[in-house]
């Protein structure tokens, strides 16, 4: 067993290195829970970028009271942005754990490729071509933990190589084109069913996010993995397998982007070999917005839910104004920065009162 | 005479072709304090690593413990399983995470509860803080906490997760961070967990007298074997020295006189005979209310108090480590506002500064030893544009030759030095520079009695060359060796000042107990750095 | 690949006249029947684009909303990165705001929004697909009953043309590289077209396909034209399907240092590239459609479907092609400027069959 | 000034965060210098990068004697890939202080459009164009330098936002569309004309390279970049300023950026507002795999100049072979991975050896 930790280990020579990013959102922090601030204003950080969002939403429904204020648009914008969240909450796992995965976009378009070419193509039942496409995916997993815990290759390096290598296999299998006419089952579950007028694939990003977020703050697991984020060596000398636990958050990872994966062949009655890639950077945006909220300082996933709402929330908003597409760029590149900023000032508020 | 609660025969462990365990047998005692004592890099460490899991020993070695055989290597966290439980030197908390959290980790983590309730586990870890009355917050994040209430915390998570098959707990240089109340504690703590006849306590520490006074047998290792292992009532520091650093090596020092070398005969001159070099005016920090004092040229003044007393505070207020509230350096007549000082401007006065913890303040653990020492002078050996790499070398080379760096290869990772050779690879980076002011934070925390009576020898050397020196420790005995005149801290402010015949541990001790007692722990907590510019 | 047989003088013929005869002012040749456009005042069109960051599409799309805005519709631009998940969720937003018509612009692949053309059809909005498949062409039989009516466009007839240009300017001895991107819908049948082209009219040319998916063009499009000129020092053509490629194209010519040996011929007349051909000497020809015209025709068919008049049977709006090279490229101005260059046959045409606003 | 470093640190509550990734090569590393290996071994890993280029360009000739094998073809290899040079060394600065750039492509973007729009269509000479163009650049990288050092927001949100709004500013001031017919003489500078058959670009981006990988090993100033990587505290400690180190990393990249768009602006004889983000990914695995190579476990630019032109030797010869793009991007994934996984293993060899 090969030992990446931040000290030395067996099998490792002195300057031997694990080489990883640890994408750690608080270094020595602990987030206002942790300072004295008076409650009032450690709330003020919690629940920021929910007043943030509260106020984007406020904006719009001013500006375009018809359009925007409707159930009809809030049922759009929430049930638009299931993808995109679970392939959030896919992200946040390993940087959990200090980690990056850069392959979950393309964990997610082999998912749905192999579940729609078998699918559409051999003619497998749609159950087995799910179980085969989430499979795939894990392959993709399964490789990024042992490039990362065995071979202490940086996660970065190698998850942007089985990412890139995994897109191939998408173009090889797709024949570069996209495969359509998936199982009508797979759409009816995803996005061809509502409840309250949402298409159920919404509900099934909630319920995983809320299923992560339970892990994460109420299992000896989540702290687990908490612990080997913030620091692999303390987390080693306290007798955690911490390989175990890094690759299980590498396999996690895979799971839920083949997860997003069928989700996303469901919702486009198929899969295409490239648009899988546009999830990527907004899927970070979304996981290091999100650790400002809620639990800040941590990466969270109620916050990640509430980051990508807030986010989709306002774009919306812009096209339904006729913004161009530059607007929105602008927006989202300017709201990132304005929200985490303002949150560090909050705390920076609180700290400075307590 | 009962099981032992722990056996090792025969350990190896060889890293590369180094043997930093060489078929080491040993056995603790139910009820027994076992001390173990080494030289920097005889393998104190590596053997409580083998014993935590962290390292594989060479095949061959055998491990027992309440009698029963148990498979080496360990998996991880086994030893949790069987009753077997550290506090590391540097104590393993995370810092950005609440007491609580850090308390219960492995309880939480190792209950086969699917659910953790982080109120109730805040809950027991205030039981256990209040059962040993120690007057912390369960929700403080660890950042907040002093010195001493993090060593107590830790110490009190590794009490508490030995867990009902207690065998053995171990103390990894507990006492480094401790001024006395807190090591009173500790061992009152440890007297009371062995009188259950159930647990032994490994005990790792370079203080001789620290060892005797506490333990029942004392087991020495050298360069991996061990030397011997000897009844703590029947020996002596002087024995237990010469055990250490083999017939050879030199002997725990007892005086300044020793401390300054061969034939240095001559003793310190007072401070009354010396121009002040530096002056310190009115400091004030959160935890400091005016604080003045003076240093002379070639003198060595220390700084104690209890924790809380703010007298580990001033080195880095000084050097603008930390920022102040208030306060004036004045060094060869230059003054400056304390609250405006920052490292690099200090260094440009000639201040230079040892921070206490070597691993995450004195030097970067994956880069070289000859890298990390030459840091302050990379433009003076080149020039502003152009490093000289010979330079650079050399200086190194000349290095860890005066400060005894071992191994003497400059190429050598810093991180995989045994801690005394970090901290004498430290000092040498500041010493070199030819400072007018050192600030030292406990210099010789962790260090072999060897290593420790070198290191004297280099105190004395800078000050000899006009240095002023101003360090800072809770251990007496050193401060009693090597300072001229040592001042007493208690809230915030300068309570007493010793020198000359008053200048002994005893009497320092003394002074330091008596001064009033420490601040409420309420305020001691209050975040120290919180004010920024 | 074709190539190694004798030039054929007959089919050089036929290639430079069929060049030629796309050189000129294109004639407005739409045959459908009248109706009154001013039927669509009150009503609103949903328009989404492929990408809004495609300046082509976007020129499409503003002259469209300047003529239904003529006409009194209410015209929304749904502004997008060109994601299905977008394209998707834009029809929802049409839907929820009781849109009377949904425009899919340029080329989206409505086999992969199917769930969402479902929910449209069931909230009674219709869809019009505009400049996405070849003249003749039909959907798959999933999407088939979900579009109401579709504008198609001559692709491969384009493609047909920058194969004759090639066969023509090298007098039947071409040696192209044909630029493709297989996953944009009218790909295949481009390059299926190009290759025809050559079989029939050019015996003695051979040609190599290399496909770049449109994500890498930046990066691997000069990377492969250099290779394709190294690997083969005697290719004199490259060819890319679409024009968006050869500024990268061109890039790839120039450094492998064919400057003057290698000419790029291509399609969709983007302003851009035509200032390519007066600037340079790289670019030489680019089949262009008119986007003005373009509009025009999305507006015929989506009148059509909101006044519930006959629509144009299977969507041939005859949108035309035309030839620009070194010799009628300015007409298009300099620095040329959407819609010019192709002369005003069809507002008059389109006029006469909308009547008056 | 707030400082951000690892612990605590003054005028910074505790609990307070910097939130920083820090993307080390090599955690407990020093390159095989640092280890006890036998100086042959220890090339091994220095050199393995190399071989493997060596292994490539060798499996290509024997395949294809005729055209790869080649002056023309080892000059259109060398020629086509110095803008990807040029950015993968921009991306490099701001990893060695343990920062992450994901700005860096749409400052390249940024960089060519202004110089284009003003050249072209405001009639500016080329030279003041140049100049407002890589001004530009280092707006950018302002806004980056104060996000992260002054107000302590991770580096990797800081510029994922910077770099999505400045490319909102370049589709705006483009109007979404190509520029084209940029002066001839950056076109000539660039691309047009030639030294031993390469581009000037290749010279270009070489110079670059070597000028950096000298400021990095031989000045003060690139030991103390290292430090404030490997350890802000402890350089902050040693007296480095810590702040406008990594202040500077960011603006030197964004230099290196807008320099990198004035050279792409050449190469294409115009700008186009949206290609340059393909440089992101591919820049970042260049400047990783570099780091296994020459310098090992520290970013270098020698060795990210040996990782680009073994990716691009690979790519040219399968794409001589007529391989598919999905072949392509097989090679590039599986490179990728492997090559980093062999170069641990070479490591690990010369320690278990020493
Ligand atoms: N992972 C490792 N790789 C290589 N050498 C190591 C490693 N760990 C320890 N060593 C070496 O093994 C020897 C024993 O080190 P160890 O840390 O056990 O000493 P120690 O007795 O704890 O010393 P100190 O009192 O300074 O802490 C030293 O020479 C050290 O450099
Ligand atoms: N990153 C590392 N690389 C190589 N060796 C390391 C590294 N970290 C720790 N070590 C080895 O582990 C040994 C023990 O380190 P540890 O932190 O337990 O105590 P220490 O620093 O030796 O302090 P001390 O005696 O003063 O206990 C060191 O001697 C060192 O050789
Ligand atoms: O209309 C499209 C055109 O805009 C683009 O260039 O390529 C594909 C076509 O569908
Ligand atoms: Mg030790
Ligand atoms: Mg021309």
């Amino acid at each position: 067993m090969t030992q990446q930790t931040t000290g030395q280990t067996p099998g490792q020579a002195p300057g031997q290195a694990t080489g990883q990013a640890a994408p750690r959102v608080a270094r020595g922090a602990g987030g206002p829970r942790a300072t004295r601030a008076p409650r009032v204003r450690a709330h003020g950080e919690r629940f920021a970028l929910l007043g943030a969002w509260a106020l984007v939403l406020a904006v719009f429904c001013v500006l375009r009271p018809d359009t925007y204020a409707t159930a009809g648009n809030l049922q759009s914008v929430l049930g638009s942005q299931a993808v995109l969240l679970i392939v959030s909450l896919g992200v946040l796992l390993p940087l959990t754990t200090g980690e990056f995965d850069l392959s979950v976009a393309s964990t997610l378009s082999l998912s749905a490729m192999v579940t729609a070419v078998l699918n559409v193509q051999h003619g497998w039942g749609i159950g087995t071509a799910v179980l085969a496409g989430v499979g795939s995916a894990l392959v993709v997993g399964l490789a990024n933990a042992v490039g990362v815990v065995r071979f202490g290759i940086p996660s970065f390096i190698v998850t942007l190589g089985s990412g890139t290598f995994a897109l191939g296999v998408v173009q090889w299998i797709s024949g570069q084109s996209s495969v359509t006419g998936i199982d009508p089952a797979l759409v009816s579950a995803t996005v061809g069913s509502r409840f309250l007028g949402v298409p159920l694939q919404f509900y099934a990003a909630l319920l995983a996010a809320v299923v992560l977020a339970l892990v994460l703050e109420f299992t000896p697991l989540g702290r687990r993995l908490l612990f080997v984020g913030r620091s692999p060596k303390v987390a080693e000398l306290s007798g955690f397998a911490v390989d175990r636990l890094r690759a299980g958050a590498f396999l996690g990872a895979s799971l839920i982007a083949g997860l997003a994966g069928v989700v996303y062949a469901g919702a486009l009655g198929g899969a295409d070999p490239s648009s899988g890639q546009s999830f990527l950077l907004p899927a970070f945006a979304a996981a290091y917005l999100g650790a400002t909220a809620i639990v800040p300082g941590r990466f969270n996933p109620i916050g990640t839910v509430v980051a990508v709402y807030f986010l989709s929330s306002g774009v919306v908003g812009l096209q339904m104004m006729g913004a161009q597409s530059f607007v929105q760029q602008l927006f989202y590149g300017g709201a990132l920065v304005v929200a985490v900023g303002l949150s560090r000032y909050v705390r920076h508020r609180a700290a400075a009162a307590g | 005479m009962t099981t032992p609660v722990l056996r090792v025969g025969a350990l190896s462990k060889t890293f590369g072709a180094h043997r930093a365990l060489d078929g080491v047998d040993l056995e603790i005692g139910a009820g027994q304090v076992h001390g173990l004592l080494g030289e920097n890099g005889s393998g104190k460490s590596t053997l409580i690593k083998v014993l935590t899991g962290v390292h594989a020993p060479d095949p061959g070695g055998r491990l027992e413990v309440h009698g029963r055989p148990v498979p080496l290597p360990l998996a991880p966290g086994e030893f949790r399983r069987l009753g077997i439980s550290v506090v590391h030197q540097d104590l393993g908390l995370l810092p950005e995470l609440s007491v609580a959290e850090n308390m219960r980790v492995a309880q939480a983590i190792a209950a086969r509860r699917a659910v953790v309730s982080w109120r109730a586990e805040r809950r027991l870890a205030g039981r256990t803080l209040q059962r040993y009355k120690v007057d912390v917050d369960p929700a403080a994040p660890v950042a907040s906490l002093g010195d001493t209430e993090r060593a107590l915390v830790a110490i009190l998570r590794a009490v508490e997760e030995l867990g009902d098959s207690r065998a053995l707990l171990i103390l990894d240089e507990p006492t480094v961070f401790l001024p006395r109340e807190g090591t009173d504690l500790l061992f009152g703590l440890v007297r009371e967990l062995v009188a259950d006849g159930r647990t032994g306590v490994l005990l790792v520490s370079h203080d001789l007298h620290e060892v005797l006074a506490h333990t029942s047998c004392v087991s020495v290792l050298r360069d991996g074997r061990l030397e011997a292992t000897v009844d703590s009532a029947a020996t002596t520091p002087e024995r237990l020295a010469e055990l250490i650093v083999g017939p050879a090596g030199a002997v725990a020092p007892r005086s300044r006189a020793a401390a300054a070398g061969s034939g240095d005969a001559a003793g310190p001159v007072g401070p009354a005979t010396r121009s002040p070099r530096v002056r310190v005016r009115d400091l004030h920090a959160p935890r400091l209310h005016g604080v003045s004092f003076d240093v002379g040229r070639g003198e060595v003044l220390g700084l104690t108090g209890l924790a809380g007393s703010g007298a580990e505070e001033v080195l880095p207020l000084l050097y603008g480590a930390r920022r102040a509230r208030g306060g004036v350096l004045e060094v060869d007549g230059g003054e400056q506002p304390v609250p405006s000082a920052r490292p690099a401007s200090s260094l440009r006065r000639g201040v230079v500064y040892v921070p206490a913890d070597r691993r995450q303040d004195g030097g970067v653990l994956e880069e070289s030893v000859e890298r990390n020492v030459t840091m302050p002078v990379l433009t003076e050996l080149g020039s502003r544009w152009r490093l000289r790499p010979r330079a650079l070398r050399r200086r190194a080379e000349e290095l860890a030759e005066r400060f005894d760096v071992r191994p003497r290869d400059p190429g050598a990772v810093f991180g995989t030095l045994s801690g005394g050779n970090q901290q004498k690879a430290v000092l040498a980076k500041w010493l070199q520079v030819g400072p007018r002011l050192v600030l030292l934070a406990e210099p010789t925390q962790g260090v072999d009695v060897g290593a420790r009576a070198h290191i004297f020898g280099l105190l004395r050397a800078v000050a000899e060359d006009g240095a002023a020196t101003v360090l800072a420790s809770s251990d007496y005995e050193q401060l009693a060796t090597v300072c001229d005149r040592v001042l007493v801290l208690a809230r915030g402010r300068v309570v007493a000042e010793l020198s000359g015949p008053e200048l002994d541990p005893a009497t320092i001790s003394d002074r330091v107990l008596s001064s009033t007692a420490p601040l409420p722990r309420q305020q001691a907590r209050t975040p120290q750095t919180q004010e920024s510019s | 690949a074709t190539g190694g047989g004798e030039v054929d003088a007959d089919g050089v013929a036929a290639a430079t006249a069929a060049v030629q005869a796309a050189t000129g002012d294109p004639a407005f040749e739409l045959d459908a029947p009248a109706f009154a456009m001013s039927g669509i005042r009150g009503k609103t069109v949903f328009n989404i684009p492929n990408s809004s960051a495609v300046p082509y599409v976007q020129a499409v799309d503003e002259e469209s909303a300047a003529i239904a805005e003529r006409y009194g519709a209410t015209w929304v631009e749904y502004t997008n990165q060109g994601t299905p998940t977008e394209h998707s969720a834009g029809i929802d937003q049409a839907i929820s705001r009781r849109a009377d018509v949904i425009v899919l612009a340029q080329g989206i692949n409505v086999d992969l929004i199917v769930p969402a053309l479902q929910r449209a059809k069931a909230a009674g909005i219709p869809v019009v697909v505009t400049h996405t498949l070849q003249t003749g062409d039909t959907f798959s039989p999933q999407a088939a009953d979900l579009v109401t009516a579709q504008v198609t466009a001559p692709f491969d007839e384009a493609a047909a043309l920058i194969a004759n240009w090639a066969i023509a300017d090298s007098g039947g001895e071409a040696n192209a590289v044909l630029l493709t991107a297989d996953e944009v819908p009218p790909s295949k049948g481009m390059i299926a077209s190009m290759r025809a082209t050559f079989e029939q009219n050019c015996p003695a040319c051979s040609v190599k396909v290399v496909n770049v998916p449109v994500t890498d063009w930046a990066t691997k499009i000069s990377g492969e034209v250099q290779t394709a000129l190294q690997a083969d020092p005697g290719v004199g053509y490259v060819l890319p399907v679409y024009d968006s490629m050869s500024l990268y194209a061109q890039q790839g010519i120039t450094a492998a240092g064919k400057t003057g040996q290698v000419q790029m011929a291509s399609f969709n007349g983007t302003p851009e590239v035509l200032k390519l051909i007066q600037d340079g000497d790289v670019m030489a020809m680019d089949v262009g459609e008119n986007i003005s015209w373009l509009a025009w025709s999305t507006l015929d068919q989506v009148g059509r479907v909101l006044t519930g008049s006959p629509l144009v049977e299977g969507g041939d709006e005859k949108t035309p092609l035309k030839v620009f090279t070194d010799d009628n490229v300015d007409a298009t101005g300099t620095p040329p400027a959407a819609g010019k260059g192709y002369g005003d046959a069809y507002v008059a045409g389109y006029e006469a069959l909308w009547g008056a606003p």
